[in-house]
């Protein structure tokens, strides 16, 4: 159950996503809190959640300096712990910067930002943001970024797939993403990264609810 | 104060600065008139000093004072019981009940879009995001105008190839620009309009507009008041970027380089990370009820933030110079006043709260600086330390609210008689409706948009219900701190050179009705209009009376929909060559939905409906798309509009969308009947089989007032019968399914045909 | 002849660079003190066949003036050499 | 002592590098025939304070190291110089 857990969600100068990773948390009966990215601790928080946004302007690259930031740290040793941590987008690249996921993210292949809704794949219910779903399930998500294309060296790549941390995969590949990779976890499983934004995808009246599968079972990991 | 203290104050640090011996035509290479030197020596009761006339010089300017337009802006209806502030301020704010106000503005960032698409169109951004969050509003959303040169590869256009490349750079940079700051600032792109068309091959239109929502107590008016109180200057360095005009004054020419241009930059370069750090701790400043006023620093830079918050609270202000954070050494002290750096703003701040101002700013890594402080006597003061020497010392509200008027000549253009003879309806009739249709759908004014917001985030904040791509794009009317309701805000931006170069009153009037109706077609009230008047060289009479004739046809439809106009820009100087371009005014219209439990039917076609034509028989063809684009006939009159009949139409169509009687809803205007149609089956993956359409006339005219409506056959009694009671026109023109659009004797394609030429008009 | 070109885009003095501005600001906090006047560029690398090193650099600059840097606000630092036959 | 310091920052052998791709597509059409390997990276240029050269080159690489590049796609090349005094 989903209700009552408590989700830190990290703030970084830049983030602007975080409100919508609130909303989201709560409509699926979570109690979410900001956590400011100099705070040195996460509270008594079940989960993180790192939202999307532009984390410290993100100009010399997504995720360099916040990785710097004080509450990282903290998150590191949350992750460590094996506690469930969540990156979206900009957060998915924080946490790739942190050495917290293996590989980088490059530019899209086509160098323009993607707004638009994607049919993504389930590859594996093996992490806490696909527990439960069934392997091969489609969601349709929106994506919303300038920097998604997933990229790792080959050894790498075959331990993701070796291991069953290729969480989510692109239906069809937006930005030429290495193995059309939309999301990814570390060897435990507890910690993942994905560029689509499932707190988007919340609320028929926005058009798919499709991101609550994900955010339930995020939840229910904690 | 005395009168006489005003006009030459001894106050401690001695007396202003003697006037340098002044070359006796800088006044002239600063831009001002000779007449214009003698009413500021009036108002001084001496001559000004360098500093002092840079200063007049960015104040009296036509961007900042308006002193070409403003005798005509006034005719334009400004209030209604629901405008809380109206034009005149950063941005208008209307109350939208609950507690709740939404403010917005459009502006134009035309000329530097021309030379540095990316970073002009970004600074644009940039800009119009602060007229917003000065009021205290959180930017929800933004809208951007477009306006381009042909970009090659169309049937209709034989442009020469370099005119098109460059056009394509500009296109590209801009949109990528707006893509670039909007989304990293995290304010969502939702709505806007892009269309191509020669007369601004060189000379770019770039309108952004912004909306915002606060709780109502939270709105504050960019004013200094409470001597003593603090100026605090908050944000970005001041650099000598976006000097422009005035940097003749330097007094020498900066080493490097090919001479001064090279270090003073006439494009700036936007900080979107700075600017989103700006909004927090601003909205922040404001909920912690620290700050008296507050003001964006734009055109004019520091030299207009000081003056018109003084003037506006009817004070005074001392300026310390030495206070301002430079980005550069060796700035001198015109640079510093009219410098138009971006990401900063001006603070009012009484003395004692200014800790927990610095407080707040430093959670949020913005620089905070005391530059000066309120005075009473209305002065503004500039001295180059405290109490150090006086560099300029001018009433504010000369510099603010005293630039003279001028009621330039007007005159209509001498070929308005020949173009009007001629008629569009005299063209010959195609020999295939269905490949003009193909060709509109493809062209790229008309085709497929998504290329462009597909760069933009259209989806944060968890608001957008309709997304880019609809009539309007309507919102959830939701941000942090704002009282919970259901109600939504529905955005449409719009413009048409083309018919307001054949007749800028009228066409102007149309502007507006497909404004409204656009957002109508949501379901949702117009409440409020702000306007961007892109118009040629102010000294062309022609140029002064299609601005005029615009005006009083926008004032007409406003007050016959009673729509106030809260806000608006002008924008004059759009020509290259001595050819001014069309006029060009952009609407940008808000509605307001009550209860925005369900999205609004929107434009696509479902199999088996019935299909409706709301409105009078148009058929007039001048000024439309098709005569224009596909013919290259520019003559002839625009077709009628009937504003009662259009209010009429309004609140039926309000009506039938939110007794969601009807399931698909569109309405008629770039392109006529025969593209609305195409839209509405592409949208809806479904053909549609049309008859009764009396010709080309008919299929491809853009009169205005007309909407097709799509309703479930168990329905259509109900929409015929609503319609008819309110003595609108309606006829049932036909019905949805199979794959095929087809108009009776006139056109038969297949929607693939029609999608394929839709989406591919502008090719990547 | 090959030639190996590195072409700095580099913004003109007096431009505002937000990237190079945020970047200083961070470095104290990182440990990295004494460090002034970042700015952030662009460093394109190619390979260019032409008869000569003169040839060469004109190419390069038409590039540059045409395509690679806005002279409203870039300017750009072209480095042509020949290139090591072994690569 | 000041020190003037470039840091190219450019993708590794390898790794596949979109914008060089697109503007090395790009080229023929405009007239640029003969351009091979385009590869689009970053100059960083700053000033820093040391008592000496190695100090600041190895301030720098440590730059490098934590913040300038993502070694796991990366790399870079540091050239530090003894700032000209008039400067
Ligand atoms: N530059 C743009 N930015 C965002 N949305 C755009 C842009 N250009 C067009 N659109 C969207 O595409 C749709 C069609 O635009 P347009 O043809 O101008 O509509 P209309 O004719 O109903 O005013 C609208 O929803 C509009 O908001
Ligand atoms: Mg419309």
């Amino acid at each position: 159950m989903s209700q009552g857990r408590r989700v830190a969600v990290v703030v970084f100068p830049g983030s602007n996503c975080e409100h919508d990773a609130v909303e989201a948390l709560e409509r699926l009966g979570a109690t979410a809190e900001l956590v400011f990215h100099r705070e040195t601790t996460l509270g008594n928080a079940d989960a993180v959640v790192l939202p999307g946004g532009f984390a410290h302007g993100d100009y010399l690259r997504p995720g360099a300096i916040a990785r710097f930031s004080p509450v990282m740290s903290a998150v590191a040793e949350f992750a460590a712990a094996g506690r469930p941590v969540l990156g979206i987008c900009n957060g998915f690249q924080i946490l790739t910067e942190a050495g917290l996921l293996p590989g980088a993210l490059q530019k899209n292949q086509g160098l323009k930002f993607l707004c638009t809704t994607v049919e993504l794949e389930v590859a594996s219910n093996t992490s806490v943001l696909c527990s439960g779903i069934s392997i091969g399930t489609r969601l349709s998500i929106p994506i919303n970024h300038f920097e998604g294309n997933y990229t790792c060296d080959p050894v790498t790549y075959d331990q993701l797939v070796l291991e069953e941390r290729i969480v989510l995969r692109y239906v069809d590949n937006p930005n030429g993403s290495l193995g059309s990779i939309a999301g990814i976890c570390n060897e435990g499983g507890n910690v993942v990264g994905l560029m689509p934004h499932p707190e988007r995808a919340c609320d028929q009246l926005l058009g798919s609810e499709d991101g609550c599968v994900l955010l339930r079972s995020f939840l229910e990991a904690a | 104060m005395s009168p006489a203290e005003d006009i030459d104050p001894v106050l401690p640090g001695g007396r202003v600065s003697p006037a340098e011996d002044i070359d006796l035509d800088l006044h002239r290479q600063l831009g001002l008139t000779d007449e214009e030197l003698v009413t500021i020596e009036k108002i001084l009761g001496r001559p000004p000093n360098r500093l002092e006339l840079a200063m007049y010089s960015v104040m009296w300017s036509e961007h900042c004072s308006y002193k070409s337009s403003r005798v005509h802006l006034k005719r334009l209806p400004t209030t209604a019981p629901h405008v809380l502030v109206g034009p005149g301020e950063n941005a208008g704010v209307i109350d939208v009940g609950d507690g709740i106000a939404v403010a917005l503005r459009i502006e134009s960032h035309n000329h530097p879009s021309a030379i540095e698409p990316y970073q002009g169109a970004a600074t644009g951004v940039g800009g119009i995001l602060r007229d917003i969050f000065t009021m205290g509003a959180r930017p929800i959303a933004l809208c951007d105008s477009l306006w381009f040169g042909p970009t090659g590869g169309t049937r209709a256009d034989a442009s020469d190839a370099a005119d098109t490349a460059r056009s394509r750079w500009i296109a590209e940079g801009v949109v990528s620009g707006i893509s670039g700051y909007g989304n990293s600032v995290g304010v969502p792109t939702v709505a806007g309009e892009i269309t191509f068309d020669p007369c601004f091959a060189s000379n770019p239109l770039v309108n952004v507009m912004c909306v915002g929502v606060l709780p109502v107590e939270r709105l504050v008016l960019g004013q200094a008041s409470g001597a003593g109180n603090l100026a605090v200057l908050l944000g970005s360095s001041t650099g000598r970027d976006g000097i422009g005009g005035v940097s003749v004054l330097a007094s020498a020419p900066l080493e490097g380089g090919d001479g001064s241009s090279a270090k003073r930059p006439s494009v700036q370069v936007g900080d979107p990370y700075e600017e989103k750090r700006l909004i927090e701790a601003c909205l922040a400043l404001l909920d912690a009820g620290v700050v008296v006023g507050i003001q964006d620093l734009g055109g004019a830079g520091l030299t207009c933030a000081t003056s018109e918050t003084a003037a506006r609270g009817g004070m005074g202000m001392e300026v310390d110079l030495s206070a301002v954070p430079r980005r550069e050494a060796g700035m001198e002290p015109f640079e510093v006043m009219t410098s138009e750096s971006q990401e900063r703003m001006l603070a009012i701040v009484p003395p004692e709260k200014m800790p927990r101002v610095e407080e707040i700013c430093a959670r949020w890594e913005v620089a905070a600086s005391v530059v000066g402080r309120v005075t009473p006597g209305g002065r503004l003061i500039v001295r180059d330390t405290i109490g150090g020497i006086e560099l300029a010392s001018v009433p504010a509200a000369s510099l603010a609210d005293e630039a003279p008027l001028y009621e330039r000549p007007m005159s209509a253009p001498s070929w308005d008689a020949a173009v009007r003879a001629d008629a569009a309806e005299h063209l010959p009739p195609p020999g295939d409706c269905g490949s003009d249709l193909l060709a509109l759908l493809s062209d790229p004014s008309v085709s497929d948009k998504s290329w462009a917001y597909r760069q933009y985030d259209h989806q944060l904040f968890l608001n957008t219900v309709v997304p880019p791509g609809g009539d309007a794009s309507v919102l959830k009317l939701k941000a942090p701190g704002l009282p919970a309701t259901n109600k939504g805000l529905a955005i449409s931006v719009d413009g048409n050179p083309r018919w307001c170069a054949l007749d800028p009153r009228a066409g102007t009037a149309m502007v507006v009705a497909e404004s409204t109706l656009n957002v109508a077609c949501t379901g949702a009230v117009p409440k409020a209009l702000v306007n961007c008047l892109n118009f040629g060289n102010p000294e062309h009479p022609t140029v002064m009376w299609q601005l005029s004739e615009a005006i009083d046809g926008m004032s007409a439809a406003c007050r016959a929909l009673r729509l106030p106009v809260v806000g608006g820009n002008v924008s004059f100087y759009n020509e290259s060559g001595g050819v001014d371009i069309h006029p060009t005014p952009v609407v940008g219209v808000v509605g307001l939905i009550d209860h925005l439990l369900r999205p609004p039917p929107g434009m696509a076609l479902t199999d088996g409906s019935v299909l409706f034509l709301l409105g009078p028989p148009g058929t007039g063809l001048g000024g439309s798309r098709w005569a224009t684009s596909l013919r290259g006939f520019t003559g002839g009159t625009l077709p009628a509009l009937n504003l009662n009949m259009h209010v009429s139409l309004i609140d039926i169509v309000v009506s039938l969308v939110r007794q969601r009687l009807v399931c698909g809803v569109h309405d008629i205007s770039d392109g006529g009947m025969a593209v609305s149609l195409a839209e509405m089956a592409i949208a809806g993956g479904v053909g549609v089989a049309v008859s009764g359409i009396e010709g080309h006339a008919e299929l491809f005219s853009e009169a205005p007032t007309r909407v097709l409506l799509a309703a479930a056959p168990a329905e259509a009694e109900s929409v015929e019968r609503f319609a008819r009671d309110s003595g609108v026109p309606i006829r049932m023109i036909g019905s949805a399914g199979g794959d095929r659009i087809r108009v009776a004797g006139l056109l038969d394609v297949t929607v693939a045909t029609a999608r394929e030429a839709w989406s591919t008009g502008f090719p990547e | 002849m090959t030639f190996d070109v590195l072409v700095e885009v580099r913004l003109k003095q007096g431009v505002a660079d937000p990237p190079g501005a945020t970047l200083e600001r961070a470095l104290p906090a990182l440990g990295f003190g004494g460090v002034s006047g970042v700015r952030v560029g662009k460093a394109i690398r190619m390979s260019v066949d032409a008869t000569d090193q003169a040839e060469a650099e004109a190419l390069v600059a038409a590039m540059c003036d045409r395509l690679l840097a806005n002279p409203v606000i870039e300017e750009t630092v072209i480095n042509v050499a020949e290139a090591v036959a072994a690569q």
